[in-house]
């Protein structure tokens, strides 16, 4: 049997957060290396992975795994990558080492705590980040739903711990009333992650339920109940079948997060350090959108077809409403998050506009956004760092201090409101093409969010980086040389993808034309082809 | 025997009539009667019972073990803590917690009706005796079964056992965490503190009875409680002097004195003549 | 005679020994009673082995006696415990479960 | 010949590239190489042209894929380039007047200590725009026309401490966001329509769509040109894209980016010809814009506010040309190339003035300057000459023309287009001649004043001088242009020939003939002229603006138009947001707050229930146990 890279994928970060956990408190920076080696690794490994992946393969699942686990409940423990989960978990694992670079100091005992021998936060902020790692990593790769559902919850563990653990320097406001609100923030996420989590168990127990009521043996294998629904062995009543449809999609939406299901965002990125704020919005969530895309459509496509209009329109609301209130906001993390919840609403339109651009779009849009959002986040998270505040209002004149970060600030925010030229373009632009083709309307009303983008990352701008320098702002250094490791790739990737998006596209394609036949959904005609028209000519 | 009957012998029949009352009755007893002391005798008498009926059913080595282990090492066991914690002590049937008996008595009463419907409903005509499991000897029978098919269960409750063992000694055990003072010392902290310097009577010594529930006399004849055993004294246990010995005492000094004072009386009178 | 009756007196004790434990406050007495329950589950088990012939029940209701014998050790140990601490054999005495 | 084209647009982003990413280094000579890169990629420029000229009127046509960008499903975007006569037109203007304004820049700038960046932007404005003209499909239109729209949006805001600045470039991105929606909608609906955006298969295959899906596509092109060349609705921000640096002014917001709204509609030419209602859109907006723009230009005292209402009131001109159709587009591109010859002209020399000025912008603090700086006079002069459409010089011959096929157009529409057009020419000539006569005659009226302008050496009494060689001779350059390209292009009409074999041309028949046309248009000239010189040219201007009649003051505050964007746009947004945000913390994360509040106090009541007694748990367990019998018996009862 060949090398199980899909799993060694996921075991390389576990390992490495038990052996950065393990790290003695007074070597604080032995753990970090540590950490970052394996994460480097992990990287490694998912580079393997997208190079032996062939977009031309036949059949869904490519470096299959499969072993049984729980004989009697019919789990198995089966992996399995497509076009969409490869890339994906390229994306994570690219991101991971940013993020720990970004966070560096994050996690520092602060000066003149007590040093206690046991007390080991750095050790355990980056051990919980492999731990995210990992964890992401092998629901990307599950292919087994009660596996994925198993990885999708446990999850939240390690974020609960990274949200309300680790929070921003208290700046202006007490460090009782911080501490208060992160762990306000922290306990809101894991309430509604849970609460989605729950209805989700109840409906995978229900998937299995039926299964084994139709299938003789009950089954969560993600293949084994897609051929027997394809071979007719299965037919769920549309009742039962809507029913589980909705009690996926609900986790999958809190996670995502789609409105009216999104508060908890603002507060946790809020709250979060930026390094971990982007760890929620461009990787944990992430894990929702692709969950959509691989279970809800691949498992009920008729509910998912009948639930569309709705979703659509959530997503859409989305759009609308995350932009206007970023517009609204005073606090720069808080900003970024609901200019996420609009993206995330992208992401969702995409995928349920049932075509080709729209399904491709938002497989792109979650690693461009993915980039993007670490970029804008991150340097926001050094200016406040800087500043020791996330209020706008303390900030103005950056520009003139600090060229450097307010540039790569801007190439963030640019990339944010999807200039073309920059990567996140190609999948918007995507994504709206795909959503028009079939849902004109929604089309339209979701180019609105465009123009909303550019307001409010436009007015972030100018009230933090343009005009005269305040107080407060005089004497802000420039971006450090890691902190410089940290940007410059990331705004590479985004000119690089823009310009270029086809490796992507390629590796893509075939997995959304998949799940596409899975849906039996296909394009809409051009009422007027080009040949035709050239024949005329 | 037969591999499949439907009805026992009339022996056993007579036998459980009569001994499942008295089983009854053990039981109402040990629920019902003040004093746990005789809660656990009509337990004790119960649990024989059973012993008797599991013989009756076939299970010879459960019967003798229950007899032994049961009646004789667990039973016992049980009288043991009581006796340490209060054998004469009786404590009130009265009920605190306000609903409690009610409930329980519906509650009793629900469950025993239902389980009895089952197995009323669930009850077989006939039933396949012990013959051939016990063809070997139940003994041997038993031991194929325990060694082989649940051989780990038996390793197990082995573990369990021992670990309950030591849990009790752990739970009992009281670390004495300075020494024992010596007379010595006793008698200096009498001294320093000055009460009770010289040594405390035994309980009952001047008392007239040796009996040890009874408070010792102070040399200024005043009963002293100190004297009893700490144990009594904890279960308040102590019977109480009753005045008349003391007032005996006095009486018998009365005499003394009045004795003393006729005789020098009639000395005088003597010299006198 | 049918066997089954040696069912309905298990039943019966189990019940009698069930409502002991609910009436009763001395730690004791309420232990006496669970032995009782035991007891009378053992019983039950017996007669089924008795009833579909086959020594099963008796090694369970065997299991049953070791495992109670440790449970009695245990209980004993702690109630000998409390009544060193608090002087009262009573369970309602010990009714810090309340938060 | 192909690979140029490639190279024409890579030449001016490499600058950018080094200048923006390489570090101070390159602040002392930064300059000097975008320039020098503009002037390579103006190089290639002429090359193409020359090989152009060498092949024949039909095949001149260039195209060439360079890779495949977004391949998705039925969905390819290829990046391609396409040049024909109408890309190549543009790309000598915009890399020939980009050149010129760059060298102008070297000088203009020199005090600038952030100049390296200034040049970066301008060379990645080039290169946008030249990618907005070759492009062969309109995604990758769409692409140079954010990118021109970013670097506008940097260049207005070049100086950002000045909040006026800063959020002049803001205003100028949103609003053209606007317009890219537009285009955006219009590229969707041709891949719904036809599958692809490539110019080539969408224009040949334009009739064979219905009406109603051309007209929408036309109605969204019309939007975006609309955001980009500032045209009514959408043409608010260029009066305050005007706190730019004047270069900037010149390049973008006169000669080259403005105008990319009339490319954009001339390119789409076969969509348009297939919907006439589209068409009338867009020549009602023409129209309108051609008079909105004159008004608000004679009303202001700021000398680039007044020409940039110019540019619009031009602009407005080509987009009414464009929007005649077949009759038109020439004409349309025509005026767009000598308008960018003397508007470009006109804001050097306007910034020459402010240089010599200490930046200072009021038209009312100058006065009697010809004296001053020769140069800017004369090359300024000519511009304006050339303008107001004075006979041979550039303007004259394009406008003409526009007024012509205006009326060609016939009926009632003809004769108001026209007569719009004509009125616009009058209004023209008052406010040029405005503009030339505060500046450059009557007394000078300049006395000590705190200039609160960025780049500004101090305050002061301004000592006006003539500007230094780098800033005069792409003046004089321009002039030349601005003078002779129209005569140039109408001599047997030469741009007509041209231009046809892409734009296609039909002669319209004007009800009135062509003479008294131009008689007409020389008539209100006139009239223009004088009107100005008798209320500035006979008495003094005062420096501090008189009350004005109810229309100059609508003009001075644009008409009222931002006034109502303001109202309306900013803070009914305003309001919407904090509402939303209130919404959002109370009502959606109240519902879910209600909810986990009303648990806790159902878990506080069960609490009672706890009260500690191990025996009132047991009987609760007894019950369970009792109601589990129940439940089995009754499942095997039934």
């Amino acid at each position: 049997m060949s090398f199980p890279l899909l799993t060694a994928t996921a075991v390389v970060p576990a390992v490495g957060a038990v052996a950065t956990a393990a790290v003695p408190a007074a070597r604080r920076a032995a753990a970090k290396w540590l950490a970052l080696g394996f994460s480097l690794a992990t990287l490694v490994l998912a580079a393997v992975q997208l190079v032996r992946f062939d977009p031309d393969a036949a059949g869904p699942f490519q470096l299959t795994e499969s072993h049984a686990w729980i004989k009697d409940f019919g789990v198995r423990y089966e992996l399995g990558v497509d076009g969409i989960a490869v890339v994906l978990i390229a994306l994570t694992a690219l991101l991971i080492p940013f993020v720990m670079l970004a966070g560096w100091h994050d996690a520092d005992p602060l000066e003149g705590s007590s040093p206690n021998r046991r007390w080991r936060p750095t050790q355990g902020f980056f051990a919980l980040i492999l731990m995210v790692e990992a964890m992401v990593v092998i629901s990307f790769e599950a292919t087994d739903v009660f596996l994925f559902y198993l990885f999708f919850e446990a999850m939240l563990i390690p974020m609960y711990f990274l949200i309300g653990g680790f929070g921003d320097r208290a700046g202006e406001r007490s460090e009782e009333e911080t501490a208060a609100q992160r762990s306000y923030a922290a306990v809101k996420f894991l309430l509604y992650n849970l609460a989605g989590g729950l209805i989700m168990m109840a409906a995978v127990i229900g998937l299995y339920a039926v299964t084994a009521d139709q299938l003789g043996t009950g089954t969560f294998s993600l293949q084994e109940i897609v051929q027997a629904r394809v071979d007719g062995r299965l037919e769920l009543p549309p009742v039962t079948e809507r029913a589980l449809f909705l009690g996926f999609f609900f986790a999958f939406a809190v996670k995502a997060p789609l409105w009216p299901l999104h508060t908890w965002l603002p507060n946790a990125m809020g709250e979060a350090t930026a390094p971990v704020a982007v760890l929620i919005t461009a990787v944990v969530d992430k894990v929702g959108t692709f969950a959509m895309l691989r279970f809800c459509l691949q498992l009920f496509p008729g509910a998912s077809k009948w639930a569309t209009p709705v979703i659509v329109a959530l997503a859409l609301v989305s759009i609308v409403y995350g932009a206007l209130l970023a517009v609204g906001q005073r606090d720069i993390k808080r900003l970024v998050a609901y200019a996420s919840i609009s993206h995330f609403g992208f992401i969702v339109l995409g995928i349920f506009a049932m075509t080709t651009q729209g399904q491709g779009g938002a497989t792109l849009y979650m690693v461009n956004h993915g980039i993007s959002t670490a970029a804008l986040m991150l340097v926001a998270g050094f200016l406040i760092s800087r500043r020791g505040s996330r209020l706008i209002a303390d900030y103005g004149g950056v520009q003139k201090v600090a060229p450097v970060l307010a540039g790569t600030f801007l190439v963030g925010g640019l990339a944010t409101l999807s200039l073309p030229g920059l990567a996140p373009f190609v999948s918007e632009f995507l994504v709206l093409v795909g959503t028009f083709s079939r849902y004109p309307a929604a089309g339209i009303i979701a180019t609105v969010g465009i123009v909303l983008a550019a307001l409010y990352v436009l007015v972030l701008y100018q009230r933090t980086m343009t005009g005269p320098v305040t107080e407060g702002v005089r004497g802000m250094p420039d971006l450090r040389v890691r902190e410089l490791v940290v940007v410059a790739p990331l705004i590479a990737l985004l000119l690089f993808l823009g310009v270029y998006p086809k490796p992507l596209t390629e590796i893509i394609d075939p997995a959304v034309g998949h799940t596409m036949s899975q849906v039996e959904k296909s394009d809409p005609k051009p009422d007027v082809p080009v040949n035709e028209a050239e024949a005329a000519k | 025997m037969n591999t499949a009957a439907t009805a026992t012998s009339t022996g056993e029949a007579v036998q459980f009539w009569i001994l499942g009352i008295v089983a009854v009755a053990g039981a109402l007893a040990t629920v019902l009667m003040k004093k746990s002391v005789h809660s656990a005798l009509s337990l004790a008498g119960t649990m024989i019972v059973l012993a008797v009926f599991y013989l009756a059913n076939g299970a010879y080595f459960l019967g003798i073990v229950q007899v032994v282990v049961y009646t004789g090492a667990i039973m016992m066991l049980f009288l043991f803590v009581v006796m340490l914690v209060g054998v004469t002590a009786a404590d009130s049937l009265k009920e605190t917690i306000r609903g409690q008996r009610w409930l329980a008595a519906l509650c009793a009463l629900g469950f025993g009706i239902l389980l009895i419907a089952g197995i009323g409903n669930a009850s077989l005509k006939e039933f396949a005796g012990l013959g051939r499991a016990n063809s070997g000897g139940n003994v041997e029978g038993l031991a194929a079964l325990i060694f082989t098919k649940y051989v780990f269960a038996f390793e197990i409750t082995g573990a369990l056992l021992i670990t309950a063992a030591v849990g009790a000694m752990v739970l009992t055990h009281r670390e004495r965490t300075e020494h024992a003072a010596t007379q010595r010392e006793l008698s200096e902290r009498r001294v320093r503190t000055g009460r009770q310097v010289p040594p405390l009577p035994a309980p009952g010594v001047y008392a007239r009875h040796n009996a040890v529930d009874v408070p010792g006399l102070l040399p200024d004849g005043t009963p002293s409680e100190l004297t009893v055993n700490p144990t009594l004294r904890a279960r308040g246990q102590i019977r109480d002097v009753s005045g008349a010995a003391l007032q005996e005492l006095a009486a018998l000094e009365q005499r003394a004195q009045e004795w003393r004072e006729h005789g020098r009386s009639e000395d005088a009178k003597g010299v006198g003549k | 005679m049918n066997p089954v009756n040696y069912l309905y007196l298990a039943a019966l004790l189990f019940t009698i020994g069930a409502t002991g434990v609910l009436i009763r406050r001395n730690a004791i007495v309420v232990f006496m009673c669970v032995e009782l329950m035991l007891n009378a589950c053992n019983l039950a088990f017996v007669t089924f082995s008795r009833l579909h012939g086959n020594l099963d029940g008796q090694i369970i209701a065997f299991f049953t006696m070791v495992v109670a014998a440790a449970e009695v050790v245990i209980g004993l140990a702690i109630i000998v415990t409390i009544f060193r601490s608090r002087h009262s054999a009573s369970v309602d005495d010990a009714n810090l479960l309340k938060l | 010949m192909e690979n140029l084209i490639g190279l024409l647009v890579a030449a001016p982003l490499l600058g950018a590239a080094v200048l923006l990413c390489g570090g101070r280094r390159l602040d002392r000579s930064g300059p000097w190489v975008g320039t020098l890169l503009a002037a390579v990629s103006f190089g290639l420029g002429v090359v193409l042209f020359a090989d152009m000229l060498g092949r024949s009127g039909e095949d001149r046509t260039l195209t060439t894929t360079v890779f495949s960008w977004v391949p998705v499903g039925g969905f390819r975007a290829d990046v391609g380039f396409q040049l024909d006569q109408l890309s190549m037109t543009f790309v000598l203007l915009i890399t020939g007047v980009g050149t010129l304004i760059h060298l102008y820049s070297v000088g203009y700038m020199e005090h600038d200590e952030r100049r390296r960046r200034f040049f970066g932007y301008l060379n990645l404005f080039l290169a946008a725009m030249l990618l907005l003209v070759v492009a062969d499909n309109y995604l990758l239109l769409y692409v140079g026309w954010e990118g021109v729209g970013l670097a506008s949006y940097l260049l207005i805001g070049f100086w950002q401490h000045k909040p006026s600045a800063a959020t002049a470039a803001k205003k100028a991105f949103l609003v053209n966001r606007v317009g890219d929606m537009g285009l955006s909608v219009a590229i969707m609906l041709m891949f719904t329509t036809f599958g692809t955006f490539a110019f080539g298969p969408v224009l040949d295959g334009a009739e064979a769509a219905g009406e109603g899906k051309l007209t929408a596509i036309g109605l969204m092109l019309l939007l975006a040109a609309c955001g980009k060349s500032a045209q009514v609705p959408l043409q608010s921000w260029l009066g305050d894209a005007m706190e730019g640096p004047t270069p900037v002014s010149a390049l973008i917001h006169a000669a080259t980016m403005v105008t990319a709204g009339v490319y954009l509609i001339t390119r789409s030419g076969a969509v348009f010809d297939a919907a006439p209602t589209a068409q009338a859109a867009v020549v009602t907006v023409g129209a309108v814009t051609l008079l909105f723009g004159a008004i608000v230009g004679c009303a202001k005292d700021d000398i680039k506010k007044a020409l940039a209402g110019s540019t619009m009131s031009q602009i407005g001109y080509m987009i009414l040309a464009a929007g005649l159709g077949p009759v038109g587009y020439v004409f349309a591109i025509m005026h767009l190339v000598t308008h960018g010859f003397f508007k470009a002209g006109l804001f050097l020399g306007a910034g020459s003035v402010m240089h010599g000025m200490n930046d200072e912008v009021d038209m009312r603090r100058y006065g009697g300057l010809r004296k001053y700086m020769p140069v800017t006079f004369v090359t300024f002069g000519l511009g304006y000459l050339a303008i107001i459409g004075f006979p041979g010089l550039s303007g004259f011959f394009s406008k003409d023309k526009i007024i012509e096929a205006a009326f060609a157009k016939g009926g009632t529409e003809g004769w108001i287009l026209g007569g719009a057009a004509l009125l616009g020419a009058g209004i023209t000539a008052f406010y040029m001649t405005r503009v030339m006569i505060m500046t450059f005659f009557g007394e000078p009226r300049w006395q000590p004043t705190a200039s609160d302008s960025g780049s500004a050496a101090g305050s002061g009494a301004p000592h006006p001088h003539e500007s230094p060689k780098t800033m005069t001779v792409p003046m004089v350059i321009l002039a030349f242009g601005s003078v002779f390209a129209g005569g140039l292009f109408s001599i047997n009409d030469t741009f007509l020939k041209w231009l046809e074999p892409v734009t296609g041309h039909a002669h319209g028949n004007p009800p009135v003939s062509a003479l008294t046309v131009t008689a007409a248009t020389m008539v209100v000239l006139v009239l223009g002229v004088a009107l100005a010189w008798a209320r500035y040219g006979r008495r003094p201007v005062p420096v501090t603006a008189p009350r004005g009649s109810g229309l100059t003051r609508a003009a001075r505050r644009d008409l009222f138009q931002d006034d109502f964007n303001h109202v309306v746009l900013v803070r009914g947004g305003e309001h919407l947001t904090r509402s939303l945000v209130y919404v959002d913390h109370t009502l959606v994360d109240g519902v879910v707050n209600g909810t986990a509040a009303s648990v806790g106090g159902l878990s506080g009541r069960m609490r009672r229930l706890q009260n500690g007694y191990a025996r009132s748990y047991a009987v609760s367990m007894f019950g369970g146990a009792a109601l589990l019998i129940a439940a089995t018996l009754l499942m095997r009862a039934v």
